[in-house]
């Protein structure tokens, strides 16, 4: 494993602010005047609308042509390293976007269709839908899927809302208010279950890498409405006592959710129903090969068991033959976590990943991401300053593995962050760290997944073991990165107070006005 | 099946010289090995049953497009179904930038080596706030239903209040989603839904029936301007003031493609704005093409209860602009379960094609936009209201979209769109289930994709239709 | 129109305002001024007239998707047509690469500022001539016709001898070209065009026929692999070896398609190879996909008679590599009348995208495609020979192409293909008119695009239409 | 005008060539094998393809997967500048492409249609391409066009072959076998002259920018075949006397082509039929917003009096009614001169633009071509070093002007070609020189046209000024520039010897191992 680094500089543009552009009087963009017979009709527009209700003065936007904007865009577009280089970012798959879907979702059959339009008219999609989640029961062994769900977190949050809908048919919803959930579970699940009003109760991780029985037995009560869990979770450890904590969760009364953002490595190995799970996740923009957008649009497919159907948000999709009709949902629904049926094209485009690949092609994938991941575990503990988060736990990480630059730090104050920061100047992307709270000082969580090949990994290790050599020798640099990107790093300014925040360009010219008063 | 698996194409190292090689490494035999800490008894004991591997992009291709083919879209039909999801025209060079591969796939880097991308959030907060006149716009949320939602528990917590004025005439759609926000009332923190109701004559809010509502507990009402109906709330001022006597907060949700011509919230006393991103240049893909805004003035109190991700530009170690999240901590990426709600992959991407289509048709385009759409609305609205059996419910002070209502011709909206569909028209959506009171109405969309040739088809095709 | 004329989108300067400011700058009150230099008696004294502007992108797409919904396409019918322009599959990373707006929209640069797009240029010469096992291949020019017009007056050149031998069956498009580039009779430089016959039996050259025009006079032997009514030349190899015999050129003309199985052209003796390069990735635009290249060993000999640019890979001052044109002086650009032929625009982002056509497939994606290709054109031919009335004309040795003779139908290929029109097929070309020998036989072209299902249902249609 | 310079960088990836890449056994792309029945009937491949004409060796391309593909291509694409600078380059007419077109390019409606197809199927296309062609009549005042040509030159070499088969069927082609043009036409005239058979006289320029009656007086004679002449030329210099010219050639039966590749200043202004000429050209990958796809594919429209019509090379469209046929040409065309109807994609996104703009848009885009060239030499003649061509003729220029820094060369020994590699380090696109042969030393042609912005066009100009100022206080710099980009400027190696050239790597492959030993 002798990676040649790359000589890499991003593209560098010094592009103004858009707000900075323009001229008054340029047109980027026409629309035609109403016709002579509508004008003739009806009038002007100002006839039209309340005098109190007109705009009163110009939104100072930008007034720039046609080809100044694109050229600007695309610009930015440059300066956004954006996965054309290596990117392992862990707890989100990254996965290779094949362009025929992207494509297609351009086309007028998927992007210009209404989601109330007659169920006729909306065969295609319908159909695509309805056997997606066929093919999401056959992974998962649940019995019915639901896209309304618009990210991992609102999957996350629909699960909260299911467990209030069916506590309450219950009758037990006031008495069950609280939900069980692990440090090393995403923030997403104690965030949503608050916001859908539960107490949370968060379990440690014991020295084994995930929370003991015991804590678990004594957080589980007449109270508990439900546990939402990963496994395995981001420092790539499988509890093998979940059946376990499943058993214990129902025998008190709680539904079980699985989050399954970190499908990648168990897929075709696993099945959340199988292991007792109510219900579960999949993160179509991550383990399904769907475009990341930079943070969405995104789907949180949310399955679960024939026991919770009842419950699901949204209208179902209901086959009769070979055609679809949409179903509201009955009196027992949570309604909607979103308008619609959810982000229907980035369904369509797993739809099509998933038809790629096939069964064996996913548990191919699955079998490399963890092969691969165990490969670079090994490489990466040869790196000065790098060690795994639990270093005693024997045995082998699933997709990916956390680490620690910890040592790193304290032997040469070089932190996670300027790491990465100096990692983007070898062309490789930022990598993920970890999710709050750090449980492992400095840590960094690369995940390798399917879709890289071992040269590409084995370039992202020689990058992070230059960087970590250049910390030993020459930490200035480090602390000082990046130096060849469009631009220098964030300085010491906390963004967190008011007169330093600016979230728009007129707060901006406000806050720098004062400040030079 | 050829004899030899062949390396699948989205897998290089699905190769079985790279695999043997990487095991080698390992020291195992097998990859099974490496499943050691899964139980035997959790495992799956059979290969699973999916439809066969499409390979080939050839046939996965075709495979897809007859699929698709059973679709018949808004672009090859007339629709008019608008509510919460409009067809407007998205500009090309707003598929161009939608489709850049930078933009398109990753997620994200460190502010340097994402400086294009974040810089576009901030042009998109930075352009939106001028259309609202508000100085703290953050990046969007997954619909304008959530939206509402967030802004309304906003409301909740900065007024220490748990009831919730909404319109009675309101999008089913985002209602629920509303109504999920505000918890079931058995939780502790449940929020109250109190409706008001619209004025039978003219569809607005009724303000005698608002006073009734409002009063010391109510921590907001929430409205829309234009309304689901598609009215102008003129006295949206009023409302406003309303509120503020009482101590509550005005919540308004509102079209943005309106605000070349309309008065933006914050000019009439609105606290909080949200609304739809969607018709900034994002195609309606079926529903998935919603993003949602939150927005309000740049005072700590208010920004301190945001939920969603916040971009703010700031200065690097070289003093050049850069542009990097602030208050991170009180989003659940900071704080779980202490969080402001919650926040998650949502629909980024959306906000750069917004961005894109903000800057494209600057202060003017936005007014002849907002003009086109006012003067075709009313001209369809016009149309219509001389058919036999055809009563436009609120004749005027609409802005894209209007109620018509059928009773008169005997016929269901249910049947009537069935017919208009046979001729390839997709009729307004049918509110009869929705709001019994306003009979068999419809609610028709129009905007700049329709000509004036399109509204005179549609109602060549109700004269036929509603005469037979 | 509006009062104030609107600044066209296209032109940041059609603003009044910077006009004005540019005029002042000049000290001109009127743009007029500047045309001083073109007397007024050359000048248009009316408005252009033309239909009037569509200023609005809406409008615009709207009136050119009404437009081109008057054609129906090879990917919404099943189309048998070849003979020069092929439906094969274009990977979506092909289409993807060709709309790259760095691709795009340029022009040239410095060898330095456009490493990305003089590399790829490089990658495509370098993997066609893995492909054509040659070790000269230039940037493409127009088409094959083009191709194969200049590689014919390279050889006329080298050899200083104005006869050239082509197959009797022959694409006549092609043809044409081919004509074109040997000059009329009157011109001293005319180039005299010598048919060699087919074989009536196999549809290959007739080697008989070959012996009796080649002679002393003749510069080259062009003939095509697979031929023009889709048979394999297998007597190549002969025929490169009579040429040489007679001091001739032997310039082949090939699809590159064919390489993963047929063996390519300097395996058996060629000297120029030539060809299409719109198979390998390039849709057909309706005839708009066509790109041609020529390509032999590399000695100074054959590389001092091309007309087209040559991409070579250099050094830089730091021992990098880059890539810039090689013997620019013996284009059209270098020495104007003193050129090889000439050159110009020509088809270069189609090397780009054929570059990534070719690394996609790589050697096995090749030899799959070669072998799917000749099985279903086979067992294409196999159906329609079934067919009472339907004739393959030569049985086998054919690669994508071949031809079906429908003289026992009683009916002419112009009729059957209304017919199958009807149906949503584009049968086969019609040779009738193009080669009377023929009889009433068209050319049917099967690629990877053609499924079983399709072929199926071309012999069940045929099956209709013959016998009815 | 005081533009601030951008601070650029190009993105540098350090891109291996695609030859080097990849790994034995990987995959980009599959085709899926015959259907069991197509193998039942008819066996193997290789049983159906004669033995001695199947391939023994597999051809030696890299191995790669498909995301690695499409990655490799892309970080090309980032490293071509490609004009996502300032493109200024004059003779090219830099335009902007709108993408409503280049999308609608894509559509299957344009992309999937054979050229053999009925004409039924192909009614949208036809109808465009004869209302098109009406369009150029009307801007030109020609009788018909086509748009076989697949290039300018491809138009010139069109002209020739037009002039062959006129002068045939006059059964005077033997005797007029000389093509007048002038040492400022492109060098496409002249060598598709040749290349059609004809002698070529090249006419010189006199003190006032353009060659004398005189001089064309005493070219013409009865041998004289056609004048090929552009106008301006690409110093931006219009020929007043051009009507005369047209007269002279037409007397001596020659037949008069109009090369109106720079249209763009003179659009509206004046039409070559007018003037007298029987045939001119538009390139509508220059003039008419079609991508240039950094050289085609392209079309040279070409368009002829009706006097010319039954030489057109291809199939005409004829119209009846509302339907559009094909008709071949008849016994007197040219026959071809490439297959079928050209690049009708590029038609089509001509089309569209044409009407994007309109007769008042093409009339304003010429205004400001001229303008802003005029506006740029007021500016550029500041800079020093530099001089305009043929500084003693009065007036304005066109919509391009040749200047020189035959001065900055002589006064600091920094070339042209220095300033170009120079310029791009901030940005710019290089600019075009000159065709050969240089008639002013070390020439350079800006053209701005009407796409780019005046705060474009004045950083334009102030990077030129930045250059030739660093030429003066510190040669080496430009004399070893680029130092922004991905790589450095070639080196002195002439590619004009054979063991330096290598078109492939197969060959460079075997000339660098030669050079080794
Ligand atoms: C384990 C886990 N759960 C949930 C989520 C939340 O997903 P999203 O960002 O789509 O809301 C993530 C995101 O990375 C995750 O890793
Ligand atoms: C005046 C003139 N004529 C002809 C041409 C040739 O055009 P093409 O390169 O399309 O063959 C050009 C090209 O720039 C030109 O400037």
């Amino acid at each position: 494993m002798t990676a040649k680094l790359r000589r890499y500089h991003a593209a560098v543009w010094d592009e103004p602010i858009v707000m900075e552009m323009g001229v008054p009087g340029r047109r980027g963009f026409h629309f035609p005047e109403a016709e002579a017979a509508v004008r003739d009709a009806i009038g002007t527009a100002s006839d039209l609308i309340p005098s109190t209700m007109q705009r009163q003065s110009r939104p100072e936007l930008p007034e720039m042509s046609e080809p100044d904007v694109l050229r600007h865009y695309l610009h930015l577009s440059q300066e956004t390293l954006g996965m054309m280089g290596i990117s392992l970012f862990g707890t989100c798959t990254m996965k290779y976007n094949p362009r025929l879907t992207e494509n297609l979702a351009m086309d007028s059959s998927i992007a210009d269709l209404h989601p109330d339009q007659d169920p006729d008219t909306m065969q295609g999609t319908l159909e695509i839908l309805a056997n997606f989640e066929r093919m999401l029961c056959e992974l998962s062994g649940m019995d019915h899927f639901t896209f309304q769900p618009a990210g991992g977190a609102d999957a996350a949050y629909t699960h909260a809302c299911v467990t209030r809908a069916y506590h309450a048919a219950r009758g037990e919803l006031e008495q069950r208010n609280q939900i069980i959930t692990s440090i090393q579970a995403h923030p997403c699940n104690p965030a949503t279950a608050t916001a859908a009003g539960f107490e949370v109760l968060t379990l440690m991780l014991e020295d084994n890498g995930y929370p003991s029985l015991d804590a678990l037995k004594s957080a589980v009560s007449e109270r508990t409405a439900a546990l939402m869990i990963n496994n395995p979770d981001d420092m790539g450890i499988y509890n093998p006592e979940i059946k376990e904590w499943v058993r214990i969760v129902h025998e008190a009364g709680g539904l079980c959710f699985y989050d399954h953002a970190n499908f990648n490595g168990v897929m075709s190995k696993i099945r959340a129903r199988e292991l007792g799970f109510d219900a579960c996740m999949f993160m179509l923009h991550k383990t399904f090969g769907v475009s990341k957008g930079g943070g969405g649009p995104a789907v949180g497919a949310y399955g679960c068991s024939d026991e919770l159907a009842d419950y699901l948000p949204g209208r179902r999709i209901v086959r009769q033959g070979d055609y679809y009709t949409l179903r509201d949902g009955g009196h027992l629904s949570v309604g909607r976590v979103r308008e619609y049926l959810g982000n229907v094209q980035q369904v369509i485009k797993a739809y099509a990943w998933t038809r790629a690949m096939g069964a064996e092609g996913i548990r191919e994938a699955s079998d490399i991401s963890v092969l691969v991941n165990n490969y670079m575990e090994k490489e990466l503990l040869k790196v000065p300053g790098l060690t795994r988060s639990h270093p005693d736990i024997e045995g082998w990480r699933i997709e990916m593995t956390r680490y620690s630059l910890g040592k790193l730090y304290e032997d040469t104050g070089v932190t996670v962050v300027d790491v990465s920061n100096r990692m983007v100047d070898y062309g490789v992307d930022a990598p993920w760290l970890s999710h709050e709270p750090w449980i492992v000082p400095q840590p960094i969580t690369p995940e390798a997944g399917e879709m890289w090949s071992k040269e590409d990994v084995d370039y992202w290790i020689a990058v992070l073991r230059q960087v970590c050599e250049e910390a030993y020798s020459d930490p200035d640099l480090v602390r000082n990165a990046p130096h060849n990107q469009a631009v220098h790093r964030q300085g010491p300014t906390s963004l967190d107070e008011p007169e330093n925040w600016a979230m728009t360009w007129r707060a901006y010219q406000r806050k720098r006005a004062t400040r030079r008063r | 099946m050829p004899a030899h698996p062949r390396a699948h194409p989205f897998m290089p190292n699905s190769v079985p010289a790279i695999k043997a090689e990487l095991m080698a490494a390992l020291g195992i035999d097998s990859v099974d090995e490496l499943f050691a800490q899964i139980p035997q008894d959790h495992r799956l004991d059979r290969p699973l049953e999916l439809p066969p591997a499409l390979t080939s992009e050839a046939a996965l291709s075709r495979h897809m497009r007859s699929l698709l083919g059973r679709n018949r879209s808004c672009a090859d039909n007339l629709s008019f179904l608008g509510g919460g999801c409009w067809h407007h025209y998205v500009p090309a060079v707003c598929d161009e930038i939608a489709r850049r591969t930078e933009f398109l796939t990753p997620v994200w880097g460190t502010p340097s080596s994402d400086l294009g991308r974040n810089q576009a959030w901030f042009e998109f907060t930075s352009q939106l706030g001028e259309l609202l006149d508000l100085e703290l716009v953050a990046l969007p949320v997954y619909s304008w239903g959530c939206a509402a939602g967030h802004a309304i528990r906003m409301a909740s917590r900065l007024t220490d209040r748990r009831k919730i004025l909404l319109p009675r005439y309101l999008d089913p759609e985002r209602r629920a989603v509303i109504e999920t926000y505000c918890e079931p009332a058995e939780m502790p923190s449940h929020l109250e839904i109190v409706e008001v109701n619209g004025d039978p004559e003219t569809g607005r809010l009724s303000l005698d029936d608002l006073r009734t509502r409002l009063d010391g507990e109510t921590a907001a009402i929430y409205f829309e301007n234009p309304s689901y109906l598609g009215q102008i709330e003129s006295d949206a001022a009023e409302i406003a003031a309303l509120a503020r006597r009482h101590g509550a907060e005005t919540v308004v949700g509102v079209d943005p493609v309106s605000l070349g011509v309309l008065a933006p919230p914050a000019a009439y006393g609105a606290d909080i704005v949200v609304g739809s991103i969607q018709p900034l240049g994002i195609h309606m893909y079926g529903g998935g093409g919603l993003g949602g805004f939150i927005a309000s003035r740049d005072e700590p109190a208010y920004a301190h209860e945001y939920p969603a991700l916040m971009v703010s530009i700031a200065e690097t170690t070289h003093e050049e602009h850069i542009f990097s999240l602030a208050l991170m901590h009180q989003c659940s990426y900071g704080s779980r379960e202490a969080a402001k709600d919650w926040t998650g992959n949502s629909t980024y991407l959306y906000a750069i094609v917004a961005a894109a289509y903000m800057t494209l048709l600057g202060p003017e385009g936005f007014r002849e936009l907002g003009s086109l759409i006012v003067q075709r609305s009313r001209y369809a609205a016009s149309l219509l209201d001389g058919i036999d059996g055809i009563t436009i419910r609120f004749r005027d002070g609409f802005f894209k979209e209007f109620v018509a209502n059928f009773d008169d011709t005997g016929r269901t909206v249910a049947e009537i769109n069935k017919t208009l569909l046979d001729r390839g028209i997709f009729g307004g959506i049918d509110l009869s289930a929705r709001f019994p009171d306003l009979g068999q109405s419809a609610l028709y969309c129009v905007t700049e994709v329709h000509e004036q040739q399109d509204l005179d088809r549609l109602a060549a095709a109700l004269r036929e239709v509603c005469t037979r």
